[in-house]
């Protein structure tokens, strides 16, 4: 007997003959594509509708919300100062993004290796975490002035704590298994970390980004009610002050779809990184 | 070289009221003076007070002058030495159709208010002689849709923030803090002690050219509204520019007209003081008048501030 | 076994195909496959690792569609058979709930899905003793070895009341002393009940002493190899494993196996 | 060859005879248990003595930020008012926190079963968590009127996006061999829901109920500075509108303090419902 | 064999016992057990479900503390020598990492621990051709058969070079033809390199063939039921199952496992 005889049948794709059972494959997985684009335009759509329909009926006065019509000419009308205040606030909300899960992740990253540390400081950043802005904001500016950083640090912080959970719990959940399989090994804890526990923790650290892609811009928006005279978050308190409604939606849709920028810019990182699962996980 | 940098802390986000300040950075009158000047701007989760308490910055301005008066009171070292608006422009609204035109109006009425106001509607009250339990206070925010939704009969703001009150329609009816007795400052300009006593040429400087800037806007309003633009580009120029006329008002107005802009009286301050601490407002020690205020900038430059007018 | 066969067929495959398709690859797990199992057939599966045994006996349970070809299972399709609670599946992997003890486990089938009333003929308890593990009954399956495990899962199948076991190397992890006590509780299990079971195995000797039949699959790609008969007595013991005809039996396997 | 000999000697353990192995592991155990105990107790005592040791070198202003001496005494001073303030917080606190994980866990749950209205919705969801409050409290003042609603509601939506961000991710992550089993056994998608996908979920939901816990508390702070003239937010604006530091130190430490119970209220859950796992799972 | 006995023992344990305690339980797994495995020897072990033996290779391996005794490995602590990278060992399970292909898998030990640079005689693909993987190196675990995730194992506990190789059930899954081959080349292997081998197997044959000795464990708890020293030729072919000797020792194994 050969070796050979084990081995399965392999084809790789590009020199596939197209048969019917290729076809029909390549045929429902392009349908699941485009189902995937489509429908969250729908869910969008419907949502503006909604909105449309519910002044309509209602006749809700344009000071509580204005119609997503008047909200779209805003928008295109200040399209420039728009895009303009979008940039810092983008800027900050990446850089609080990038900070924040980068911190939340390194001190994961301590709290696992070192279950006594975890101990002690654990509650002490569960402590900070629940230190209104109020509070932090003067400390913020005395430190940093009143440029970006004391944005980008609020962003941080707003994104901090959840990675840090998400992240903790996914670098502990570990197979126990594989945990024994890196010690006989010898494996480092280095070595543990980067080829197990890390990609262990990629679905817990992918559902802490979505959150944190959100969570960031909110940061941001709302570290510009700290001091700033540019950015969304600048904007939207000068359109609430002025009760300019269209002007305030207007900002808020900005916010909104950096939000989802950022959250889809997670979930192509996450479909690009993880590559090792079933196609259709869940059916 | 030896150039004074002044950095002026907001209690909320620059505009129109500080538009003297920005038309002479603008036209280089802080230059002139030997100052490098900055505006820093605050928000709604900073006052800005420790900040400048603590020495970060050299100036402050807040909202109204109860903040200072607090600030004192609880130890924090700063003194105002002068006062951007003549009369605190907060005011009640109501509508034709239930208006409030007197104090004695509010009986029965339902008054929309931020809490942190809330103490301004109790030493109307008093002032008036109008027992509490005759008004219906509803805590809102800094919103005036509940007046329009007839939520609440009554809602506050500034008369000074025009666009908002575009909102509220022509039928709108005013009744100012002041004219009903209880007579605040808005804007107040502070330092600390330090910066007063070891830099009194510095503030002084800030002063004349501050002033300066004012008056030249009253002078030049499309051009100072124009300045603004350029500094705030996020701000719309037809909304600044209706604005500058009513803050003008209040900037140069009353004793502003005879004895500068800027000015206050220490007597308008004791009766705050007074009003505040029979309001128990106090928590930690009633301030004296000299610990709230500092004339002494001000008198250093009553006649540049006069001669331009 | 004759008798059995005049009703319709259990199981009937034509020209069953499986692929399966990634954005990098494409493998043929099952060329073409054709068969019929008889109600109340023993047919034991045998053939190299990787043969498409386990997709075979997925595409029976309807936990996988054919990419080709028409299947029938107790004459309706496997959806069907499968919605009538009349399939068991012990896995090739004893995949026990983590958060149930061993009871919990065996007992899942009495509480889940449409035929959860439908009871098996021991009760939880009694399968867990017949598989060894009576005094186990409230281990967490972290604290099983690995045979414990796969008995609970064997236990777990017998639970519900299938017409069809299909059952994926059930003793690959049993010592052989257990495993030839559970070849023949399996056998009288099967000669009580008259369920139909698919039964993949490596050991030659299993699949020639439990089965009526031995479906030989080939690999590369999945086929069937020869389907043969077993004429050995329906009324088997361990000692047929010394007669003649079953070394012969097993001889022959073996000669077929080397070339699948 | 009886079937006995295949058990294990298992010895129930109020009968097992007290010998040295068993006293080694007891030991062992109680000394671990003691460690959870008094190390978060030594996190934040540190965190005091080095809040006390910053305002002492560094002569930190007591507007800045008070010392730890005069906030206690404060706390003691005023300690029928913060728990006055404290009852109304906790009580928006706990119900945003219910309403809010809830609401995330039941429309977790409509999504893993309808991928279609996961594609259609979660834009929605997404773009609406990204709206700030300074948008959202009018409204809900305007429908809810001034009562605790607004604030449990801003509590309970400040709570839901991550709990439904874990939760989907926690409902579709299950083992496909198990999903297996459960489909041969044709069980009700009820069925697998509540014995397969919500036991699996376990961990994530709880990951997401810890950020949850904290989260809830500054949702209902927050929440109070719409327009509430009780509770901990309404003391924290009043505190920093008078420049009392001592007291708003005092009333963060109240928050704080309720985030903590919050926390190890859902730890202790946590504890109580996952018995399965190994004992000491990361080692 | 006697040749390898006079360097002093690659593993000694003096009676050794492993309990479980969790809060509600107190499982005993191992008993006692006393036993030397000589340097360069080859033993399997034997015995029921339950019976400690993947337990035993823990405790080996560095990877369980024994509740009470003494072991040495490689004349110091398991610990040092599973530091120095003496020890390989094959799983019950495959405990393949889903993020890694076939290959990249199998390239593990030689990516991790400090013995990393110290390379097998077979680089990775060579060893997933010896296991007949060539053709899904780039195949993702959870698209592999459970034969050939345990296969892509197997190659990767002889991609590094140990001194100890602890086999936990390694060839469970595979059909017996692969597994005849695998055994043929495991003995290679360790005639080759002079590897100590713990080989646990529920295949009596299997025990036979391989091993020098076989350590026989009873359940109930464990320990040490019988250790059989195998008196076969050095060189053992497939075809020395046939001899009378074989035949002879695999009953006399067969019997006393019946008593364990
Ligand atoms: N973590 C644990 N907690 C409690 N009991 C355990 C634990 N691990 C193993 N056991 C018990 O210890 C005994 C020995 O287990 P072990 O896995 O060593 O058996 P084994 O000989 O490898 O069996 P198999 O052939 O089935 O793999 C078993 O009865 C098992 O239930
Ligand atoms: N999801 C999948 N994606 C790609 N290939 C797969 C998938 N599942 C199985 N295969 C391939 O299909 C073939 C048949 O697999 P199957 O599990 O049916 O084998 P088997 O006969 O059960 O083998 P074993 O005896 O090793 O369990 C194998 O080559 C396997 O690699
Ligand atoms: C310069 C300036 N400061 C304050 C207000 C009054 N005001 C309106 S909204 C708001 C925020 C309250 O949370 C405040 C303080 C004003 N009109 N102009
Ligand atoms: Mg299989
Ligand atoms: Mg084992």
């Amino acid at each position: 007997m050969t070796t050979s005889s084990l081995d399965t049948p392999v084809a790789v794709l590009n020199q596939t003959p197209v048969d019917a059972e290729y076809l029909k494959w390549a045929a429902a997985r392009r349908r699941r594509m485009w189902r995937r684009r489509i429908l969250p335009a729908l869910g969008i759509g419907g949502l503006l509708a909604l909105w449309w329909a519910v002044i309509t009926i209602f006749e809700v006065k344009p000071f509580i919300a204005p119609s997503p019509w008047a909200v779209v000419e805003t928008l295109y009308a200040k399209r420039a100062v728009l895009l303009d205040n979008l940039i810092p606030t983008a800027l900050e909300a990446a850089g609080g993004f990038l900070l924040g899960n980068l911190a939340a992740i390194i001190i994961a990253t301590i709290f696992v290796h070192n279950k006594t540390l975890q101990d002690i400081f654990f509650p002490v950043v569960l402590m900070f975490n629940a230190i209104p802005l109020v509070a932090k904001a003067p400390v913020l500016v005395l430190i940093m002035g009143n440029g970006m950083e004391p944005k980008i640090t609020i962003a941080a912080l707003v994104c901090f704590f959840p990675t840090l959970v998400n992240m903790v719990r996914g670098l502990e959940s570990v197979n126990p298994q594989a945990m024994e399989l890196m010690r006989v090994l010898s494996a480092s804890k280095m070595e543990i970390f980067f080829r197990l526990r890390l990609l262990n923790a990629l679905p817990y650290l992918f559902s802490a980004l979505r959150i944190a892609a959100s969570m960031s811009v909110i940061g941001a928006v709302v570290g510009e009610w700290v001091g700033a005279t540019v950015g969304i978050g600048a904007m939207i308190l000068q359109a609430t002050f002025n009760f300019d409604s269209p002007l305030l939606y207007a900002a808020i849709v900005m916010s909104a779809t950096l939000s989802g920028l950022f959250f889809l810019l997670v979930t192509v990182a996450e479909r690009l990184i993880i590559r090792w699962h079933p196609e259709d996980a869940s059916h | 070289q030896g150039k004074a940098k002044i950095n002026m802390q907001l209690g909320w986000i620059p505009g129109v009221n500080q538009i003297g300040e920005v038309v002479a950075k603008r036209l280089g009158f802080y230059e002139q003076e030997g100052i490098e000047f900055a505006i820093q701007p605050g928000g709604p989760n900073i006052d800005g007070v420790a900040i400048v308490a603590s020495g970060r910055y050299e100036v402050g301005q807040v909202s109204s002058s109860p903040s200072v008066m607090l600030a004192v009171s609880q130890g924090l070292p700063i003194k105002c030495f002068a006062v951007g608006a003549q009369k605190h422009p907060f005011t009640f609204f109501s509508l034709a159709k239930n208006p409030v035109k007197k104090p004695q109006d509010l009986v029965g009425k339902k008054v929309g208010i931020p809490s942190t106001a809330a103490i301004l509607l109790r030493a109307l009250l008093a002032k008036n002689k109008i027992a509490e339990k005759d008004v219906t206070v509803v805590t809102v925010g800094s919103d005036m849709a509940p007046l329009l939704t007839g939520q609440v009969d009554v809602v506050t703001g500034w008369l000074t923030s025009t666009t908002a009150l575009k909102a509220l329609g022509p039928g709108r009816v005013d009744l100012t803090l002041w004219d009903a007795g209880v007579q605040l400052y808005a804007l107040p300009y502070y330092a600390t002690h330090a910066t007063l006593e070891k830099q009194p040429k510095v503030i002084e400087a800030f002063l004349r050219a501050t002033s300066r800037g004012w008056h030249h806007v009253k002078a030049n309003r499309d051009e100072a509204a124009d300045l603004l633009i350029k500094e705030y580009p996020n701000l719309k120029r037809e909304d600044e520019r209706a604005a500058i006329d009513v803050m003008l008002e209040y900037a140069l107005g009353g004793m502003a007209q005879t004895q500068g802009w800027g000015t206050m009286d220490p007597a308008v301050w004791q009766s705050q003081i007074t009003t505040y601490s029979e309001l128990g407002q106090f928590t930690a020690k009633t301030p004296k008048l000299e610990d709230v205020i500092s004339l002494d900038a001000l008198k250093a430059t009553a006649a540049a501030r006069t001669k331009v007018a | 076994m004759s008798a059995v066969m005049n009703a319709a067929p259990a199981i009937s495959c034509r020209d069953i195909g499986m692929r399966f398709f990634t954005e990098r690859r494409d493998v043929t797990a099952i060329k073409s496959l054709d068969l019929d199992v008889a109600q109340g057939e023993f047919l034991t599966l045998l053939g190299p690792s990787g043969c498409g045994k386990s997709t075979f006996l997925r595409v029976v349970a309807d936990l996988l569609e054919p990419s080709r070809g028409k299947i029938e299972v107790l004459s309706g399709t496997p959806q069907a058979a499968r919605e009538k609670r009349d399939i068991g599946f012990v896995f090739q992997d004893a995949a026990l709930l983590p958060w149930r003890t061993a009871l919990q486990n065996v007992e899942l089938p009495l509480q889940v899905g449409k035929g959860a009333s439908r009871k098996g003929r021991r009760s939880p308890k009694e399968l867990l003793e017949l598989v060894g593990l009576k005094d186990r009954a409230n281990a967490w399956p972290h604290e099983m070895s690995g045979g414990q495990r796969q008995r609970v899962s064997i236990a777990r199948a017998l639970a519900s009341d299938p017409k069809i076991l299909l059952m994926d190397e059930p003793f690959g992890a049993l010592d052989e002393i257990t495993r030839d006590r559970l070849n023949e509780e399996i056998r009288k299990v099967w000669k009580e009940t008259g369920v139909t079971i698919l039964f993949v195995t490596h050991s030659i000797h299993e699949a020639a002493f439990l089965g009526q039949r031995v479906l030989m699959l080939a690999a590369n790609p999945g086929r069937v190899r020869e389907i043969v008969p077993v004429n050995l007595p329906e009324d088997r013991t361990l000692d047929i494993r010394e007669t003649p005809e079953f070394v012969q039996l097993t001889a022959h396997l073996r000669r077929v196996l080397e070339t699948c």
